[in-house]
């Protein structure tokens, strides 16, 4: 009730997620028989289903019950409302809630709050009164891949914008963190920002569009991997695949592929699978009754062709790399 | 098309108090999923878990009653969600500005009133189809919420609001109360005025309406403003639960209602429809979707059982009830 | 003459390609009876429309009383006293007979806000028993019979205590004891200084009721003030057609082959109906309002299902389960409610003409359309089809001309039995007599003919034979010799003991 | 209702060639809704942009003529989008799967064949309303599409394929040749064929079809069929285009079908609507969305400008044809 309103990206009572071991010991012994309840977005994408991966992961190793649930679309609000709403009447132990926006499970919070269920917020949109929140940080998303525009064309030159859902928090962040990222310098020009709705067709009728205004352009940031796959193919039909460069954003394994083979640029990773294995250890930990930091900040990188064997492939072990990127 | 025929000759609808043998049937399919529900997942049958689904299903509820008049107009309102919208930023801007809650609430209700009002014009004098017309609303409508808010979410609206709308009266959630209300005036504006009758007409007959002197064009609109000021009441009931009016607020609301009107019997060609048959359609919905999450349905499944319940919903009703 | 209670003044209506009233003038007295006679399509229902506030003059006002007005909607024109029966029903299905008469003007309570059902059921029933005291008020209207349904207009006009009742072909689906009472209630109208402009087909109606009459053709008015108890129905039939008519008799040209066997028919609504229809034969059914003749034609047809019996045409048992099966086996069905059965009120009258047809008329499933523009040509001249523009949307058709487009349905689509459900309903005297030698050529080509029809003047017209129909079952069947209409009558109420079979 | 009755005096549909006049009057639109963009952004008339146009339009086209048919028939088919997907996802695991481009289009066009014919027999034989019906399928189609791939977009179309609907021939996309003779076929079958009179004419009046003999069952479902197909068809247009089926493919489709044939004349009480009028209501949405991003128009903008068009389209197409 008087939690100041969260802001994850600037919170000052946070911790680096490799950190967890190290700053608050193992994990604590967990009675039998708890049960974790998932809330997530949608199942349509393969990011949200690899975060409920991560959580099954995790929780596989101790043991724990998870169920793992999904509204039936990004904008379905009130039905994400009903599954958190169910699994609080339920008895779960501890809530995992990626809400669709920044109110629409706001209710779940208070409903837990008096059932004295703990909720953690798992990315994307932040519930202001959440009090644990997980996750990597949006604005980051967008900022990373501008900044791969300032180093690598010092010469700068336009850009496109290809956007999630109007409206939509990881939308509006990203945008915002690589438009103003890449105007600072003033050697970029963002020609067009316009919307995709997270659809692979609309992106693509947006950049043949684009493309044909701006044979010119540099290079498309897209706000999610599906759309610049999307992308990658008008490109490609413009015959332009050498000179725009196209990115998106969540790393998943279409992305990695399409980056293997040359086609799109890069991608920013927010590994969802550690994210959710990271958010169930955070759970877990809560209810074990651990004190944990406000803001648990998991990890993102920007994987292109250069850096791609270094996060995929036989052998490699996501945690270790990043472990060692952070340097533990 | 035997149907059609068989139709014509019917058996005169009775009324056994005012549950009629459409509603009835609409009852039953209630009644049975209700039971199946009760024996997968106990928890479902418990006292909490039903006000939890009368809770639940009340926002739909209320847009599925403004809808049912609209439908009844012969009409289709597929705007609700935008308007709700538009009403919700409206009034939580007022509320965070500090405008007293009687106020704001007015304000809200009165974007409703204005947004049906613009459908209800479009539809009635300027002749367009009302799919049509409300199908470009929805886009303008939504548009507006999200240029008036540049997207965000209007956050922190005060304790007294969210008490009205998300507290509770001796256990049933206000918004139980307050639907159940809007289903009472609704129903006696259907089946006791002569706004009620006109509805009716206009849907069932619009020459013989007009040539019988029904005001057609007051009709239409006032049905549309009626949808408009529900759709603006059913986000109040959000932002109360929520706590915040957000500009993407009400996405796909309109399937829900038409669909829950539908169940309860209402004939999208118009001239048909019914107020308990409607709750009864949003109490479906609303317990449906309840049961199969409590049951740990995924996803993919749920949006399966959803369709199918909607089909078999109506195969049922179509049988216990001659024609849908 | 006494003041004029209501004066049409040059009123002129154009539709789009269509001139449908021009220079209309004339005047009806305070109390007085008025006729207002003329083929289909002359514009009696546009002008009655314009007086009752459904259309605007294009040109030409209105005056009640002295007082021009100009009605811009149907409230405008009852609040001047103008009430109206329509031509066609104007009826809300899902309403009761009550809440149908007061649509509009319902009488309410608590200040407006709540409907009066009991009062306006109470007021509606004293309305309805003046015709027909077995209608229900409270019941919906869509469980009425059509010829309730119409009683339900009439009783309506009644309610308004209006000056002028306008009534367009008020007894369309009524029995003459029905029309009895609405003639008793008329003249107790007129009496009352109420006018009354009378639209009908039925002469024998109109000189029975009405003192003068106006007679229109071709939107222009023929000829008014014409005194009727001072004309002969001839002389006015004349003047509706513009040329003279011969009263023609019945030719028989019935055959021994048997064309159509009926055996035990049953369904919802018929019991066990059996008889023969032969070739060349032309068959009538009479009966009362409700007693199974529409529900006959529809088993013949396929449109309704049986519950048991079976029809064999030329030796061969049908297989009922659509009209389908019966349209393939050369039996076509003029409908009863023209509106709601008959046409496709978008489409042209070629298109409604071929539409059971339109593998006869395709190669290679595409449409001939030269053939049929040629077959349309053909058959609409011959039923004498007006105005004469096949492309035309049907529904801008008057009625009989509609008629006249479904009778050339079934011609193009070689139909050797022809079933007629009330073919002259709503049709003037001049396409009556042009639809009756329709059914004697169509007999005399060797068609099979059955025609049911609530007027007896045409069962006797037109019939070799008759069934009379009582509660579903057949209770007489009379050879030529055996007609008349009180005969038919007494078997129809059932006064004389029946017996199924030929005499 | 004055409409009503002014409608009924409308000026019999003229045929001038094939164009009428209502068709001209979306013409007018287009070439309005051209101009403006014209003079506010340039490129927008290059002969390379407009081809764009052409080819970003033919999706939306061959599904509204799919649309259109079904309309004309009374009915309404909002699961073209899920139908799209599931036949998307088919063919692509069996190209993937190395079966012959051929064979895998037909189980495509198989599959929209299967799901028209669901929603065909569920609205012809059980007689229930067409909205709901494929409300429920929509849900239903796109649920099955979700399961048989588990979410997953199926990626790796073969370039044969991606060739034969994404290729030009003399620079003329494929696409946009299909399209058109899909559209010439639909032309034919609605003015030259029985079916196509039969269309219209249980659209126009389903019970005096029904007497004259039409076959009602058969009308109805054939036009789902049709439908489906051509859901299934668009649908190998945009994996041929994406080189990727996803299961989620489609979303909204129904819309702007909707939308398109609306705004080409098709009345959604059935009985009306035009093949060139549906072509020209998909380049106008086509044109208008290529516009506003050629212009740089800001999402919330883009959405204003979307449901402000479809009104202006539809109140334009009010005037010049009398009624909508
Ligand atoms: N709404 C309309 N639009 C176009 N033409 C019309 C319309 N209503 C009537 N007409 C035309 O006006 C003329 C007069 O028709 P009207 O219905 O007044 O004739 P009527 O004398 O009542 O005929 P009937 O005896 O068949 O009822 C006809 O040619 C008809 O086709
Ligand atoms: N919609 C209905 N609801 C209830 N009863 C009906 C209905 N339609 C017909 N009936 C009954 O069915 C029987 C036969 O009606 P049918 O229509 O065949 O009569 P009909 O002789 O053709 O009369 P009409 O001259 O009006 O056409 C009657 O008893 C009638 O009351
Ligand atoms: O922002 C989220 C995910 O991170 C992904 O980018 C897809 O869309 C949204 O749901
Ligand atoms: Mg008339
Ligand atoms: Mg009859």
């Amino acid at each position: 009730q008087d939690l100041r309103p969260l802001n994850s990206d600037s919170e000052p009572d946070r911790m680096d997620w490799a950190d967890l071991d190290a700053k608050l010991g193992p994990l604590p012994k967990l009675a039998d028989g708890l049960k974790v309840g998932g809330v997530s977005k949608t199942l349509t994408n393969e990011y949200w289903r690899s975060l409920g991966e991560g959580y099954q992961k995790f929780a596989d190793k101790l043991g724990v019950t998870v169920a793992y649930q999904a509204a039936q679309s990004e904008g379905d609000q009130l039905g994400q409302l009903t599954i958190a709403e169910g699994m609080v009447t339920q008895g779960y132990n501890v809530l995992l809630v990626s809400p669709q926006t920044d109110a629409n499970l706001q209710p779940v919070m208070e409903q837990a709050k008096a059932a004295n269920v703990p909720v953690v917020n798992v990315n994307d949109a932040v519930i202001p009164q959440a009090e644990h929140y997980v996750g990597n940080v949006q604005r980051d998303n967008g900022v990373r891949v501008a900044k791969w525009f300032v180093e690598n064309r010092p010469n700068g030159g336009k850009v496109a914008i290809i956007e999630g859902q109007a409206g939509v928090y990881a939308a509006v962040q990203r945008t915002s963190g690589f438009k103003s990222t890449i105007e600072e310098g003033g050697k970029f020009t963002v020609v067009a920002s316009v919307p995709g709705n997270w659809d692979r067709q609309m992106s693509y009728d947006a950049a043949t569009t684009i493309l044909q205004q701006h044979p010119d352009l540099v290079g498309f940031y897209c706000n999610n991997d599906g759309m610049a796959l999307g992308v990658v193919e008008a490109v490609k039909a413009a015959g332009l695949q050498d000179k725009v460069v196209v990115f998106g954003t969540d790393g998943i394994s279409d992305a990695y592929k399409s980056i293997e083979a040359g086609e799109l640029t890069g991608t920013v990773d927010s590994f969802p699978v550690l994210t959710g294995e990271v958010a169930m250890e955070v759970a877990l930990r809560l209810v074990a009754g651990q004190k944990l930091p406000r803001v648990v900040a998991t990890p993102q990188a920007l994987i292109t062709k250069d850096n791609v064997k270094d996060f995929q492939g036989k052998g490699v072990d996501i945690r270790t790399v990043l472990m060692k990127a952070a340097g533990k | 098309m035997s149907d059609t025929i068989e139709n014509t000759a019917a058996p005169a609808t009775r009324f056994v108090g005012s549950l009629s043998v459409r509603d009835a049937g609409t009852l039953i399919g209630l009644v049975a999923i209700v039971i199946i529900f009760g024996l997968l997942a106990p928890e479902f049958l418990s006292q909490r878990n039903l006000l939890n689904i009368l809770q639940q299903s009340s926002i739909n509820a209320c847009l599925a009653l403004g809808m049912t008049l609209v439908i009844i107009s012969g009409g289709i309102d597929l705007s609700v969600g935008p308007t709700a919208a538009i009403a919700a930023v409206i009034s939580a801007t007022l509320l965070v500005a500090g405008i007293p809650v009687p106020l704001a609430i007015l304000a809200g209700l009165g974007i409703g009133v204005l947004c049906g009002l613009v459908n209800g014009v479009l539809v009635a004098y300027a002749g367009l189809q009302p799919f049509i017309v409300t199908l470009g609303t929805l886009s303008t409508y939504r548009a507006i919420a999200l240029i008036y808010t540049g997207g965000n979410p209007v956050l922190g609206v005060p304790q007294g609001f969210r008490t009205l709308f998300n507290g509770s009266i001796a256990g049933i959630p206000n918004s139980v109360v307050m639907v159940a209300v809007v289903a009472l005036l609704a129903w006696v504006l259907l089946k006791k005025t002569p706004l009620g009758e006109y509805l009716l007409a206009v849907g069932g007959n619009e020459e013989a309406a007009y040539v019988a002197g029904v005001p057609i064009a007051m009709t239409k609109i006032t049905a549309y403003v009626i949808s408009g000021v529900l759709a603006a009441l059913a986000s109040m009931i959000l932002i109360g639960r929520l706590g915040a009016a957000e500009p993407i607020l009400g996405n796909l609301w309109e399937l829900d209602a038409i669909a829950a009107a539908a169940i309860g019997g209402a004939s999208l060609m118009g001239g048909k429809g019914s107020v308990i048959g409607t709750l009864l359609g949003a109490i479906i919905l609303g317990a449906m979707r309840n049961g199969l999450t409590l049951m740990n349905v995924q996803a993919f499944y749920q949006l399966l059982a959803t369709g199918l319940i909607i089909l078999v919903a109506m195969m049922i009703d179509r049988v216990t009830r001659g024609r849908g | 003459m006494a003041p004029s209670r209501l004066a049409f003044e040059d009123i002129s209506k154009v539709f789009p390609g269509v001139k449908a009233l021009s220079e209309v003038s004339f005047e009806v007295a305070p109390g007085e009876i008025h006729a207002l006679l003329g083929e289909n399509g002359a514009g009696k229902s546009t002008l009655l429309r314009i007086l009752s506030g459904v259309f605007r003059p294009t040109q030409g006002e209105v005056k009640v009383d002295g007082t021009v007005h100009h009605f811009r909607k149907p409230e405008s024109a009852r609040q001047a006293g103008i009430a109206m029966i329509h031509q066609e029903l104007q009826q809300v299905p899902h309403l009761t007979v009550a809440q149908n008469m007061f649509l509009g003007h319902s009488l309410t309570r608590l200040g407006g806000l709540i409907v009066d059902r009991r009062e306006q059921e109470r007021r509606a029933a004293e309305a309805l028993a003046m015709i027909d005291p077995s209608i229900d008020p409270s019941a919906p209207i869509s469980s009425l019979k059509v010829a309730q349904r119409q009683v339900v207009e009439i009783a309506r006009a009644l309610l308004d205590r209006a000056r002028i009742v306008a009534m367009d072909e008020p007894t369309s689906s009524l029995t003459p004891s029905e029309f009895d009472r609405l003639a008793g209630i008329i003249e107790r109208l007129a009496a009352g200084g109420v006018s009354i402009i009378y639209v009908s087909h039925k002469m024998d109606e109109v000189f029975r009721v009405c003192r003068r009459a106006t007679v229109m053709r071709d939107g222009k008015v023929v000829r008014t003030g014409i005194d009727l108890r001072a004309s002969a129905p001839d002389e006015v039939i004349g003047m509706m057609v513009g040329r003279e008519l011969l009263a023609e008799a019945h030719h028989s040209h019935a055959t021994r082959t048997v064309s159509v066997e009926v055996r035990n028919l049953s369904t919802h609504r018929i019991r066990d109906v059996s008889f023969d229809l032969h070739k060349g034969e032309v068959l009538g059914v009479a009966g009362l309002v409700g007693s199974g003749r529409t529900e006959l034609l529809r088993a013949i047809s396929g449109a309704d299902r049986l519950a048991a019996g079976t029809v064999k045409v030329d030796g061969t048992t049908l297989a009922l389960s659509n009209p389908r099966a019966a349209i393939a086996a050369g039996i076509g069905l003029l409908p009863e409610e023209r509106k709601r059965e008959g046409i496709i009120p978008g489409r042209s009258v070629t298109s409604n003409m071929a539409l059971p047809s339109m593998a006869r008329f395709s190669k290679a499933g595409i449409i001939n359309h030269r053939k049929l523009k040629r077959t349309a040509e053909d058959l609409l001249t011959r039923v004498k089809l007006r105005p004469f523009q096949l492309d035309r949307q049907i529904k801008l058709f008057s009625g009989g001309n509609q008629q006249k487009a479904i009778i050339a349905r079934w011609l193009a689509a070689g139909s050797r039995i022809l079933l007629f459900d009330e073919p002259t309903r709503g049709i003037d005297v001049g396409a009556k007599s042009e639809i009756y030698r329709l059914i004697e050529d169509l007999a005399a080509g060797g068609h099979g003919v059955i025609v049911v029809s609530s007027e007896l003047p045409e069962v006797l017209r037109v019939s070799d034979r008759v069934l009379v129909m009582r509660d579903g079952a057949v209770a007489a069947e009379l050879g030529r010799d055996q007609m008349s209409e009180e005969t038919i009558v007494s078997h129809a109420v059932g006064t004389t003991a029946s017996r199924i079979g030929t005499a």
